[in-house]
């Protein structure tokens, strides 16, 4: 027999200016079951809160709904309050009259009737809760970052900083992510590598990291806390302890023609490479499609002449499993491949290219040792066309959104060439410049005013070679979208960003959702924006969205804190809104028969097997098992059974009928 | 629900969502009504007809300026092909006018060059009919274009008399039209010469049948404006 | 050698400058046809689909004829209808193509044609089908086409991509395909695809004249000897228009202007004259070669 | 005589697209018909199709059943797993001779507080427009459910 008490709140005149409260509290005392019903201005106000707890000790309540607002909203503070006055958390209960009626009703009978069902919904919920225990689960206080980009590097360095170790893994043979291949960086122009490789090394040499390049995540099983990482290293077919990066093996590798992808294929690399001179860590990688020996079985010459035996033809990809207990990823981007842009050329004119050649034609490392050239014919172009939004802001080409680092990035590439090329003319196609950030703007200004960029507004409807020149056929919108038609000799697209190959397998893997474009999803696009849907899997950098540096390290150390802020709990609890499977004493034991179709529902693989031995140990039958760590409690095992064997509790079927049998 | 993956309304990104292509036309349509509620602009103005009747949406073009530059015919037009545009976007009559008596809506040739480079992919050479057909029934098309108009008036006149377009008859019709008497007349011969130009309107279209659906367009256009 | 290749039937809308200005490309088109054991069905009782002039002053018209063509076609028992002239396949094409995604259009046209519309059938144009045949026109070539030529495909065939969904937009291959296949050489270059102009031809020779212009510049600049195409309208703003057009080149072009149908024609070996070669303004000759040579008759 | 005929509509929301949704018509103070009763679920996953029957054979005459976009479930699959077993159920319940017009499926992201006042209106008026769902409350009066 339970004692159900009902507080209606007025919320001020939200509620009572709509509905008649002191109607649905009489209601309410009609109701069986309900032994006290009281309305009152503010529930969630201190002494609401007072009455809710005196009544529970007074009326001596074993169960309480507050018919105020949304449960979203403030469940948790009520649960509080119960707890507080005496009795589970889980014994209380809210009915919306808010959100869910008054807003959204004219005042007037039918609303009120509402209201009084809503209130009746809950109590013959509420009588039918039974208490529950928050589960407390224990943290493994390791953090696997995946990515080894500036966002990567960042987190690793702030988690391993806070004292807890890191793995980071990265699946190119070294770190560094995009951030390495950049000449300069806006808005300062100071030099990209210049300030990332320091951090390079710092990860290398941090004890607390563990350094997986060239390795790629496998499989995440688990949940917050509790993961386990399947990693694979690839077999670079060196021996890392060995090898002291020499650098010998690539000189006197016969296959010599490869394009350079660190280079963006401007130069040429041998099949046994260290991606660039400042790799980390700084040791070659067999190019197993490319080399010789894999190729034909001959040649062999590195092996020859490695000075310390560090070649291991015969080495296997390794399979390393690990506990973690929370994952950052930091997976980054992709830019749009040039060969999308049919009016361009499709990618058939060398000297159109996109914005990360540029980058390497610019960078002191680069293949030109940072002289502006053409790719065609190594001239230096005198006239120069940039094209931003290419890709972006286009729905035709499934890019909608705005990529973001383009319009700073291309002002940025405009500088730097007027800067390496004396007298030359630069010209940029723009449709919005987009430098909101801390002197961003002042840069535009600057590209403009002290370095005479052209800025045309109009986006370019053809590119074409014609006499070994590229024939630009642009718009100036600001004079009456009148046609503007350069002869350049080299063009830069500022291509689009997109999510990185494979993201939403990634996604899939790591059950974090993802948005149309295959960015990784945040919880609360303003709330929580490094954190997934997934609990203990949190976001940095360019994998969520388009970001530039310092917006992407930002990131980066927000989510190192909410991982430091999650190692730093003795042990995790969690709502107790589980599933559980009946069991019953003998003969029956349980009314699951085992068929395991929640097994094939359950979306966190918390269905576990069970058997269940006599005491001779001899099973008598196997039964499903809800591991309380793994089940998010969605519920879906639930009305997958078919004996109705599990149950979720705080929604079990006894709950849910009941609500429905009161409407 | 269309087609629910194409819905990018998401819980998590409110913010991306509106922008979202799906998601994004609703909430265009309704913000487009509710920016100018009851005014003529709102129910009655081109843009929201072309929307309507011609299913182009003036309000998805950003004015990148795409279109005109490359426009073939842009060197004709006294407005660019993306101003023409623009003139509807402000929905007000004095622009929506200017956009009719246009030289540029007759010099368009009808490439679909802008349409298939259009970033937003707005239909405009869609829009240049519609243009095209409301300045002539507003009788407000362009005097420069006359020769245009009269070729376009007399061709369809061919084909409502014989079903199919007889080349001499059109030409020499428009001929009338325009006063171009001797214009062309050196090739004219030649193509008759060079069994170019029948001299005979072809037979086998059903010319009744033909009539009969123009005269029903005819009727159903002046339903409609009514 | 013909055995193995089954007649492949397809409806056919000749379209009216086929049956006008362009009788060579028709010529040239039904002799190959029958070569390549091509049976054109044409529509009975066809009327004009209204281009180019239909659309631009009269969008019910424009809809209501091609689609009773297409009605027409349907009857009589055509899944498909090959329109050769250019601008007629982009008509047809781009109405059956709003019937399908606008029911407010469709119910317009179904009012006015006073029927209603079912599944129609699929247009083609004249590229498309010999594309489907391309392995035929190879084994039959007699005299190998050992000219360079510039691939001319104009607006229409390939534009707007959804609607016509046909090569690439923009560098379409297509018909340098077929080129190659008789022993042609083709040149790339940069206005396969930009307007010539079209329905101006009349109205505006002057705007035919610049536009053309740019086209002959860039095709005899990277040593073109011909023009190939696959439109009416194309041919007769780039033939019966060269006048205008050399007024406007420095140096006057008299490269010829030849349907794809009359190349194949010819390397089938087939004769100028039935090909209707000698229809064409601008005298078809080609810098001597021995091979060109024979193929005068 | 007897009032005009207003349907007893009952709502299946998952808690955190449809019913947060919901939440947002509110806030955003969008009217809506009152006849809904919503019944509250962590996911559309976790609702057996038995529910719907006996919303009906408590006198519901018509039932609406939303959760979050594909793709964008908050348990990552749940929402896919009532769409198919919605195929399914929908064709037995069709077999049944439930009239399916009353059963609304759909999808209200936490996004989406005008789409749930939009789906709530069509629903309630089509029922409405249909009327008392008798045939099966008789047989729930006769016991049969």
């Amino acid at each position: 027999m339970s004692r159900v008490g009902v507080f209606i709140c007025h919320c001020g005149e939200n509620i009572a200016g709509t509905v008649d409260v002191a109607a649905v509290a009489k209601a309410a005392l009609d109701m069986p079951g309900v032994v006290h019903a009281i309305e009152y201005k503010y529930m969630c106000s201190d002494p609401g809160q007072t009455m809710l707890k005196d009544a529970i000790r007074d009326k001596r309540l074993d169960g309480v709904v507050v018919a105020a607002c949304s449960p979203r909203m403030h469940e948790p503070t009520f649960r509080r309050t119960a707890e507080e006055g005496g009795i589970n958390p889980y014994q209380c209960e809210m009915a919306n009259l808010r959100e869910h009626c008054s807003w959204v009703h004219e005042k007037g009978e039918p609303t009120t009737a509402k209201a009084v069902d809503l209130v009746r919904i809950q109590v013959e919920k509420v009588k039918r809760n039974h208490p529950l225990k928050p589960i407390r689960v224990p943290i493994t206080k390791k953090a696997l970052v995946l990515g080894g980009g500036i966002a990567g590097i960042q987190a690793a360095l702030d988690i391993a900083n806070t004292g807890s170790p890191v793995l980071l893994v990265e699946k190119s043979p070294s770190i560094g992510g995009h951030m390495s291949q950049l000449s300069e960086t806006f808005p300062t122009l100071d030099c990209s590598q210049c300030i990332l490789t320091p951090r390079m090394v710092e990860v290398a040499r941090h004890p607390l990291i563990t350094l997986y390049t060239y390795s790629e995540l496998e499989k995440l099983e688990g949940f917050i806390g509790n993961f386990k990482a399947t990693i694979r290293k690839k077999a670079r077919k060196i021996d890392e302890k060995l090898c002291n990066g020499c650098g010998v093996c690539q000189q006197k590798c016969p296959v010599k023609k490869i394009p350079d992808q660190f280079n963006e294929g401007l130069s040429n690399r041998a099949a046994i490479y260290v991606p660039f001179p400042q790799a980390v860590p700084n040791k070659p990688v067999i190019d197993l499609e490319n080399c010789t020996f894999f190729k034909s079985g001959k040649c062999k010459a590195c092996e020859k002449l490695c000075p310390t035996k560090a070649i291991r033809f015969d080495q296997e990809d390794q399979i390393e499993v690990h506990d973690v207990g929370a994952v950052v990823l930091a997976t980054g981007y992709k830019t749009m491949p040039v060969s999308n842009f049919s009016e361009y050329g499709y990618g058939k004119y060398k000297d159109v290219i996109d914005g990360m050649k540029f980058e390497r034609l610019a960078s002191a490392s680069g293949p030109t040792g940072g002289a502006i050239k053409r790719p065609s014919d190594g001239k230096t172009p005198e006239t120069i066309v940039f094209i931003a939004c290419a890709g972006s802001r286009d729905r035709l080409k499934g890019v909608p959104y705005c990529s973001k680092i383009c319009c700073m990035y291309t002002a940025k590439h405009a500088m730097l060439y007027q800067h390496k090329v004396h007298g030359g003319k630069a010209t940029i196609f723009y449709m919005d410049i987009r430098a909101a950030g801390k002197n961003y703007d002042e840069f535009v200004r600057r590209a403009v005013e002290e370095d005479g960029v052209k800025y045309v507004r109009g986006r370019v409807s053809r590119v074409y070679e014609d006499g070994g020149q590229l024939v630009v056929k642009g718009v100036d919108t600001l004079l009456g979208a009148e046609q503007v038609e350069i002869r350049a000799d080299m063009v830069v697209l500022a291509t689009a960003v997109q999510a990185q190959d494979g993201a939403e397998e990634l996604a899939q893997t790591l059950h974090v959702s993802y948005d149309p474009y295959k960015f990784f999803a945040e919880a609360h696009p303003k709330l929580r924006p490094v954190e997934t849907n997934t609990a203990g899997i949190f976001l940095a950098g360019a994998c969520q969205a388009p970001r530039d540096i310092p917006e992407t390290v930002a990131q980066a150390s927000g989510a190192a804190v909410k991982v430091a802020g999650l190692f730093s709990q003795p042990e995790l609890t969690r709502e107790p809104i589980i599933a559980v499977v009946d069991r019953q004493p003998p003969p029956v034991f349980s009314h699951c028969v085992g068929c395991f179709l929640c097994k094939s529902a359950c979306p966190y693989q918390a269905i576990e097997e069970e058997p269940i031995k006599n005491r001779n140990g001899d099973v008598l039958k196997v039964v499903a098992k809800v591991n309380p760590g793994l089940c998010q409690g969605c519920g879906t095992c639930v009305s997958t059974c078919r004996t109705k064997a599990i149950d979720l509790q705080g929604f079990s079927n006894e709950q849910v009928f009941a609500e429905l049998m009161s409407i | 629900m269309k087609d629910p993956t194409a819905d990018p309304e998401k819980k998590a990104h409110t913010a991306r969502a509106q922008g979202g292509r799906a998601s994004g036309r609703e909430k265009h349509m309704s913000s487009h009504h509710e920016s100018m509620p009851g005014s003529m602009s709102a129910c009655h103005s081109l843009a929201a007809r072309l929307e309507k009747e011609g299913e182009v949406r003036v309000a998805d073009c950003y004015q990148c300026g795409k279109c005109s530059a490359g426009c073939p015919a842009a060197e004709e037009m006294d407005v660019a092909p993306s101003q023409v545009l623009r003139l509807l976007q402000t929905e007000t009559p004095k622009h929506e006018d200017r956009a009719l008596r246009s030289l540029a809506i007759w010099m368009c040739v009808g490439c679909e060059t802008c349409v298939t480079r259009c970033p937003q992919e707005v239909d405009l050479p869609r829009a240049m009919d519609f243009l095209r057909q409301e300045s002539l029934a507003r009788n407000l098309a362009n005097r420069d274009a006359s020769d245009v108009v009269a070729f376009h008036k007399a061709f369809i006149k061919s084909i409502e008399k014989t079903g199919r377009l007889f080349e001499l008859g059109m030409i020499g019709d428009y001929k009338i039209r325009t006063g171009h008497f001797f214009k062309d007349l050196g090739v004219a011969p030649t193509m008759l010469f060079k069994g170019k130009l029948g001299l005979l309107p072809h037979g086998g279209a059903n010319k009744r049948e033909v009539a009969e659906i123009f005269a029903r367009a005819r009727a159903a256009k002046k339903e409609s404006q009514a | 050698m013909k055995s193995g290749i089954q007649d492949l039937q397809v409806g056919y809308f000749p379209g009216c400058s086929l049956q006008g200005s362009s009788r060579d490309f028709a010529e040239s088109l039904h002799l190959v046809a029958k070569a390549l054991s091509i049976e054109l069905c044409e529509v009975p009782e066809w009327n004009c689909c209204g281009a180019s002039s239909g659309h631009m002053i009269d969008h019910l018209v424009s809809m209501a004829l091609p689609i009773n063509v297409l009605l027409k076609a349907q009857k009589a028992g055509l899944d498909r209808v090959m329109a050769p002239c250019a601008s007629c396949y982009n008509r047809l094409a781009t109405a059956r193509h709003e019937i399908a995604h606008s029911p407010a259009s469709k119910a317009q046209v179904e009012k006015v044609l006073q029927t209603t519309i079912g599944k129609l059938p699929r247009v083609l144009n004249v590229l498309e089908l010999l594309a489907e045949v391309a392995d035929r026109i190879g084994p039959k070539v007699t005299k190998k086409f050992e000219q360079t030529v510039a691939c001319y495909y104009g607006c229409l065939l390939v534009r707007p991509a959804k609607v016509t969904g046909f090569d690439r937009t923009e560098e379409p291959v297509e018909m340098d395909k077929l080129v190659a296949a008789v022993g042609g050489k083709t040149i790339d270059w940069n206005f396969k695809t930009e307007c010539c102009g079209a329905s101006f031809s009349v109205s505006r020779t002057a705007v035919v004249g610049r536009l053309g212009a740019k086209i002959m510049n860039d095709a005899v600049g990277k040593k073109a000897e011909a023009i190939v195409v696959a439109c009416p309208m194309c041919h007769s703003n780039l033939d019966l228009r060269r006048g205008e057009i050399n007024q406007r080149l420095d140096v006057k072009t008299d490269i010829p202007v030849l349907f794809i149908t009359q190349v194949i024609g010819l390397a089938l070996g087939l004769s100028e004259k039935e090909l209707g070669l000698g229809r064409h303004f601008v005298p078809v000759a080609f810098p001597a070669k021995p091979v060109a040579a024979a193929t005068v008759s | 005589m007897a009032d005009p005929f207003e349907p007893k509509m009952t709502a299946f929301v998952c808690n955190w697209c449809t019913y947060a949704g919901a939440d947002l018509t509110g806030t955003s103070r969008i009217k809506y018909q009152s006849n809904v009763r919503v019944i509250r679920l962590p996911c559309t996953g976790r609702i057996d199709f038995m529910l719907v029957m006996k919303a009906f054979s408590r006198g519901s005459d018509g039932v609406i059943i939303s959760g979050c976009h594909p793709n964008d479930c908050h348990y990552t699959s749940g929402n896919y797993h009532a769409r198919r077993r919605w195929m399914v159920f929908r064709d037995l319940m069709d077999f049944m001779g439930i009239d399916l017009r009353r059963v609304t499926f759909s999808w209200v992201s936490a996004a989406e507080g005008a789409k749930w006042a939009e789906l709530v209106n069509e629903a309630t008026n089509t029922v409405r427009a249909l009327g008392p769902y008798k045939e099966v409350q008789q047989l729930a009066v006769a016991g049969i459910d």
